[in-house]
């Protein structure tokens, strides 16, 4: 088998040092916000990531390029189990049919309503009233 | 002759362990052939049992609870331990590596694993059955599948676990195909069967994953409670439905193709004749794979998903029926100029095309949203996939063995009463079925233990039926093993039917342990019959 | 033309959209009977013309396996039909789920086994569907425990009831009568028992009968109103009146015990009497009876006392020697 | 085919050589990946639908999580990856012992994954932050008490209030919280399960290895986990993201 690509020590403690820094810029990033853009720069820079994973330790930049595809159709059937349940997900009641079919009639879970509304050290939950908390859905 | 006193995987090596830890892929593909037949004989009496219930309507032979343990029992038995696991388990094994000129699959322990896993999941499933029994529907829809008190666990676990030797199953199918075949056996020269299996397991190594992890937060569901699934704790039902069915549609073509990878075979050998449209018909199969991965929301149509994703799920649903029309067209091509022979393969392929285009038109009814609506959860539905399944997939499959027994075991059974029970099971089988599709249409519900006397009619005709389909199956079955007592045997080097491919020109019947005593060498394309004449050699 | 061919196939049409999807389905019919008989006929043809001859010697056989004209008929004459197929069927769909605006609005619910209908008008009513002739009805589904799903065969239409979610489906009858309901999404023992009516009546008959809707009928006697009530509410889905139990117990043994002990599945017990009765019927969860699943729907909020009071009534009464 | 005898003790003789073998495993080992990658596509949609339905809960949710224990394990990861690597480097360059010392560093790596985990879980655990039904924390992050009365009358029109009559007071709470973390525990357990199938496969290897039996001339078992490994690296390059981070 001496005849298999052998990948030089330096490439790999490159794409380590990538990896990394890579993640560290990740969690930078996400403490700037930047709307609905922080998401899909996250996901771009761990797609990088993975492909530095993929194509360098695990070999696929050398092998056989059967094995690539194998890859790339995994990615290819998760892609559409995510957009065609999403053609549903995201679509119920909207383009103007049936707007009442859009959301679940209540929306929180029952059991919410038999929990304490206490933290769980026992303290009512407005003793904490001075703590700060971020605003969400409202306005 | 000396012929004769050949080593064959069947007396050699001797000895209940060289069974039980077998690598040879016919010895576990003969494994699970036993195992199939029977859980297909288990769910076929089940289903006699619900025939006779609902010969008349009322409770008179069984209670609500018992018929509902019964159908599920039914379906989850025959789709998930017997035509999932039990078709490519059994003749994909005997036949692929023997096609493709290999001494085995590419992993033999994986192989015996799958087979091992597959046992392991039966037990869950008998154990379901001894338990009590399951009433969900084989598709476990959520909620009801959360709150039931059946065995809904043990069930799931064993359709899991089942789902692992599925995978690993068409992991190594993949592989034996990529890699093993030997030198000048292109891809264009494979037998169809071989495209077949191809296409079979890239859908369960892509489906099926999507299945285990759907038993698994179903169990999730039931234990902790999670609200994915479940409405009453913040879930969605629908979305089970979404995940259930990316894998079960798909699951249909892990059912149909191995089937037309058999009538691929079975036609131009019997007919000897080059196929029609050789390219056409492997692309259609790589197709109807992919396709399939798109529709499987039309099993939704009434579930309350978007309108939008009604109308695209129905729009794709009708393109799975050009490329299995191609097929079906160049099968029937494929006798043109040839020199047919009323064999009972033959004569099981030839009703095979009756009866799957029935199955395979009534789908595009179903794929019609707006006639959807009306027929969804009918006997509209039921005798569709009857048609499809039963019709095809089982019917297929049956003459798949006829067709294979001379060379997988080297005995031949008796053609006559084969030939008898092939014209049973297509009357019994249209008698039954048939009137199911009235039912339906006239708004009979599926999975009723009683009805309203207006069905009584049809489905009293559907039950009479029904035994009979019942015997034939089982004659033809029995016909099939009673070659071994009667020790039938044909000679080593037979080839009755004068088939082209390597397992019936370079290898004894039944095969040496290794397969091939010397290298198999390429020579003619499997279906070369307009450039050498291959002898059929039949003898005792 | 069809006339026949409808009574065949189908239940009869009572909606407006009924005959467009009928209509479908026969053109999808018959361009499948055509492509079948090719199928058919050239399946038999082939076969029989080429079969091999008696003591025929083998031969080479043609090598003909391709034809562009064949090839490419084979993909445009499913591509045409089903193109036609596609627009029409999308075309019918839309008219099944554009609800006109001036339709009626009546909340349907599913509980595991019965249908509760309610109406714009306050009034709700159990297992039978009232509706006005020629006038668009708008049906919003749901459901208290499993999936149902709400069939009407004449109507040609059918839509899930989920729990916690809406879904409408909507028609305009086009004749009076009665018609079947039935349940076609699998929730349980009494999934096949999960039947209804609807009642198609003329729009002055039941603007009549709505605003009748509610009122009490204080003539009937009591045990006679709840022996009513027995089936009206679905008591018999679960509850027979003959001894053998169903999903619950039969009511003539709750009579017969009358006075007695009953065992729970706590192993706790308590004398049958009205008031354990009609706790059975509002609280059905806290006391389970021995043998039997928790099951029964709550009935609180879908009978009134005088209601609750019959069907006690009713209940006693079936023992027929109670005198004793 | 040849059936001489000098061929090596780990050629199985249904393939043509060495060569086929190798070739063949390496691709099974993929079509493995395939099923794997979508294993998890199921729950990745699951979050991904749940993510889209509830974005303020997952948002305000997903700051229960501790992101230094992330990033710490997101190192600890890439690491043990690096480190795998270079085991297979080591085999391939015939340096025994420092192969065995990476794949040593791996199992070590791997374990301390699971430690940090573990102490995740458990803190979980300990304030009632747990999947499904059996979630209970009701702690400022997901419950807002409201006083202001503009703002109550602003919110009894949505539903996802409540009123508790005891104090007089109106609450307000996240839609949900326990999908988040129904998800969130699946997922990452999951994940962790096949940390711990890797931890058992590299232990085996280094025994393997150890033994003599996993050579320069034969290293394909190591290869295979080693891609089985960075697999798992691979996911949690997502899931990172997905759970501690987006904001
Ligand atoms: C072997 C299994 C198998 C196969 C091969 C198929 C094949 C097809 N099925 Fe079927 N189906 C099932 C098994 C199968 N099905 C099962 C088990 C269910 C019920 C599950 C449950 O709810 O329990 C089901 C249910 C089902 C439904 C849901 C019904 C409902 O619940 O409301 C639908 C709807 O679209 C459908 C459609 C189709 C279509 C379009 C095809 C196509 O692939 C058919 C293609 C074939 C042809 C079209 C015939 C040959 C072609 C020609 C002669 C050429 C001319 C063609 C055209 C003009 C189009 N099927
Ligand atoms: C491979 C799949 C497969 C096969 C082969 C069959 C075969 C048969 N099925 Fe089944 N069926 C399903 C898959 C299949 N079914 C599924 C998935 C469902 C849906 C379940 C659900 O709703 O969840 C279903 C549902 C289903 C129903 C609807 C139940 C309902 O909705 O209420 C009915 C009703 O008639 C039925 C009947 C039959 C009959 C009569 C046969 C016959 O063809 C069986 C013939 C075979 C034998 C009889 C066995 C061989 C004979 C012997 C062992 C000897 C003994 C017998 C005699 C001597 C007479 N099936
Ligand atoms: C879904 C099925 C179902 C329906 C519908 C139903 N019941 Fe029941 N009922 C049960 C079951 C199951 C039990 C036994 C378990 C229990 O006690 O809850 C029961 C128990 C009872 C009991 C106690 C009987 C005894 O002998 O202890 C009474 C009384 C009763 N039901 C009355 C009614 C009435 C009145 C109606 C209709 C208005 C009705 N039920 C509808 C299922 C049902
Ligand atoms: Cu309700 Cu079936
Ligand atoms: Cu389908």
């Amino acid at each position: 088998m001496s005849d298999h690509h052998i990948t030089p020590l330096r490439t790999y403690l490159i794409i380590a040092s990538c990896l990394f820094f890579l993640s560290g810029v990740t969690v930078w990033v996400s403490y700037i916000d930047l709307g609905s853009f922080n998401i899909v720069l996250a996901m771009l820079v761990a797609t990088v990531k993975a492909s530095l994973v993929a194509f360098f330790f695990m070999h696929l930049l050398w092998d056989d390029k059967k094995n690539l595809v194998l890859f790339l159709m995994s990615l290819m059937f998760f892609g559409i189990f995510v957009v065609i349940t999403m053609i549903d997900t995201e679509f119920r009641g909207a383009l103007g049919f049936n707007p009442e079919t859009k959301n679940p009639i209540t929306k929180r879970a029952s059991f919410y309503g038999q929990l304490p509304l206490t933290d769980t050290h026992g303290y009512p939950v407005d003793s904490h009233d001075d703590i700060h908390h971020g605003d969400d859905d409202h306005h | 002759m000396i012929e004769n006193e050949k080593q064959n995987y069947l007396t050699h090596p001797k000895g209940i362990m060289s069974w039980l830890l077998t690598l040879d892929h016919k010895r576990i593909g003969l494994m699970y052939l036993v195992s199939g037949i029977l859980f297909f004989f288990m769910g076929g009496l089940l289903a006699l049992g619900m025939r006779l219930e609902l010969a008349a309507p009322g409770n008179d032979f069984i209670s609500n609870e018992q018929y509902n343990n019964i159908y599920t029992l039914h379906g989850a038995i025959m789709i998930f331990l017997f035509i999932i696991p039990a078709i490519p388990g059994a003749l994909g094994n005997i036949l692929l590596p023997l096609m493709v000129g290999a001494k085995d699959v590419a992993f033999p322990r994986l192989n015996l694993a799958s087979f091992y896993i597959y046992s392991f999941g039966a037990l869950f499933a008998l154990y379901t059955i001894i338990n009590g029994g399951v009433d969900t529907g084989w598709t476990f829809y959520t909620p009801y599948s959360t709150q039931s008190s059946s065995n809904v666990v043990p069930m799931t676990l064993g359709i899991f676990i089942i789902g692992f030797s599925s995978i690993l199953t068409g992991l190594n199918f993949i592989a034996t195909v990529h890699k093993m075949r030997i030198p000048g056996l292109t891809w264009y020269k494979l037998p169809l069967f071989v495209w077949a299996l191809y296409g079979t397991s890239l859908v369960q190594i892509t489906a099926t994953p999507v299945l285990a992890i759907t038993m698994v937060l179903l169990m999730l569901e039931r234990f902790l409670g999670i609200g994915i699934f479940d409405p009453a704790l913040g879930g969605d039902p629908v979305l089970y439905q979404h995940f259930f069915w990316f894998y079960s549609h798909p699951a249909v073509y892990i059912m149909i193709l191995p089937a037309f990878g058999i009538i691929s075979e079975i036609i131009p050998v019997h007919s000897r004749k080059k196929i029609w449209g050789y390219k056409f018909i492997a692309y259609s199969t790589l197709s109807i794979a992919f396709i399939g991965f798109l529709v499987w929301g039309h099993h939704m149509f009434t579930s309350g998903q978007s309108v939008f994703s009604q109308i695209v799920f129905s729009f794709i649903t009708y393109f799975v029926g050009i490329p299995t029309g191609v097929k079906i067209f160049s099968w029937i091509l494929t006798m043109y100029k040839g020199q047919v022979s009323f064999t009972p393969p033959m004569i099981y392929a030839l009703s095979f095309l009756f009866l799957f285009t029935i199955g395979g038109l009534t789908g595009i009814f179903l794929g019609a949203v707006a006639l959807d609506i009306h027929l969804h959860d009918t006997y509209f539905v039921v005798a569709h996939f009857h048609y499809v399944m039963q019709g095809g997939t089982i019917v297929a499959f049956l003459g798949g063995l006829h067709h294979w027994w001379p060379k997988s075991f080297g005995t031949m059974y008796n053609q006559t009463i084969a030939n008898i029970c092939a014209f049973g099971v297509f009357l019994g089988f249209n008698g039954t079925f048939f009137p199911q599709f009235l039912l339906g249409l006239r708004g009979m519900p599926r999975r009723y233990a009683t009805y309203s006397d207006q069905f009584v009619e049809l489905h009293s005709y559907s039950t009479f039926w029904s035994g009979i389909l019942g015997f034939s199956i089982f004659f033809a079955i029995v016909n099939l093993f009673w070659s071994f007592v009667k020790k039938n045997k044909v000679d080593p080097g037979s080839n009755p039917w004068g088939g082209m491919s390597l397992e019936w020109t370079h290898t004894s019947s039944p095969p040496h342990p290794h397969n091939f005593e010397t290298d198999p060498v390429f020579e003619h394309g499997p279906y070369d019959y307009d450039k050498v004449i291959v002898e059929k050699t039949y003898k005792k | 033309m069809f006339d026949w061919l409808t009574e065949f196939f189908f239940p009869k049409q009572v909606s407006t959209f009924a005959s467009d999807i009928d209509n479908l389905f026969y053109f999808i019919f018959y361009s499948s009977l055509v492509l079948f008989l090719i199928v058919v006929i050239g399946m038999v043809y082939l076969s029989i013309r080429y079969r091999a001859r008696k003591d025929e010697p083998l031969r080479l056989t043609s090598s003909k396996d391709h034809s562009n004209l064949l090839e490419s008929l084979f993909f445009i004459i499913p591509l045409i039909l089903v193109s036609i197929t596609f627009v029409w069927g999308i075309r019918s769909y839309l008219k099944m789920v554009i609800v006109p605006d001036d339709a009626i609005e009546i909340k349907v619910t599913g509980v595991s086994w019965f249908w509760t209908f309610d109406y714009p008008d306050g009034g709700q009513t159990l297992n039978e569907l009232v509706v006005p002739s020629n006038t668009p009805v708008k049906l919003v589904l749901s459901s208290k425990d499993v999936l149902h799903s709400f069939f009407i065969p004449v109507m040609r239409s059918k839509m899930d009831c989920l729990p916690n979610r809406y879904n409408v489906m909507w028609f305009d009858a086009t004749k009076e009568g009665v018609y079947d309901i039935f349940c076609t999404e699998y929730c349980g023992t009494g999934h096949s028992a999960m039947g209804a009516q609807v009642i198609v009546m003329k729009p002055a008959q039941y603007e009549e009968w709505a605003s009748e809707l509610g009122a009490d009928d204080d003539s009937i006697p009591l045990d006679e109103l709840g022996a009513r009530l027995y089936t009206q509410k679905a008591c018999n889905t679960c509850h027979t009146q003959d001894g053998s139990a169903l999903v619950g117990p039969s009511f003539l043994q709750t009579s017969q015990m009358y006075e007695q002990e009953r065992v729970f599945d706590d192993g706790t017990s308590t004398v049958i009497d009205d008031n354990y009765v009609r706790s059975s019927i509002l609280e059905p969860q806290t006391q389970i009876v021995a043998g039997y699943q928790g099951v029964m729907p709550t009935y609180q909020g879908l009978l009134n006392d005088r209601e609750l009071d019959a069907l006690i009534a009713y209940i006693k009464s079936l023992n027929g020697d109670s005198q004793i | 085919m040849s059936h001489d005898n000098s061929s090596p003790s780990f050629f199985q003789h249904h393939f043509h050589d060495v060569e086929q073998q190798y070739e063949t495993s390496k691709f099974g080992m993929w079509a493995f990946i395939l099923t794997e990658v979508l294993t998890f596509a199921g729950l990745f949609v699951a979050y991904i639908v749940y993510r889209s339905w509830y974005p303020d809960m997952f948002v305000g949710v997903h700051k229960l999580l501790d992101v230094n224990k992330g990033l710490l394990n997101t190192v600890v990861l890439i690491t043990s990856s690096l480190t795998m690597a270079l085991a297979i480097w080591a085999i391939q360059k015939n340096l025994k012992k420092l192969s065995i010392f990476m794949l040593t560093a791996t199992f070590v790596f791997a374990l301390a994954f699971l430690g940090v985990k573990y102490q995740e879980y458990h803190h979980k655990y300990e304030v009632g932050q747990l999947p499904g039904k059996y979630y209970s924390y009701m702690g400022p992050e997901v419950v807002e008490v409201i006083k202001d009365q503009e703002k109550i009358d602003y919110y009894t029109s949505s539903n996802n209030v409540y009123f508790d009559a005891e104090t007089n007071r109106l609450y307000k709470t996240m839609n949900n919280p326990h999908i988040f973390f129904s998800i969130y525990f699946v997922m990452t357990g999951l994940h962790g399960l096949h940390v711990a199938i890797g931890m058992g496969l590299i232990a085996w290897l280094i025994y393997s290895t150890a033994r003599g039996n996993i050579h320069q001339k034969y290293y394909t078992p190591m290869e295979m986990i080693g891609i089985f490994w960075h697999l798992v690296d691979l996911i949690w390059i997502y899931l990172f993201p997905l759970f501690y981070l987006i904001g």
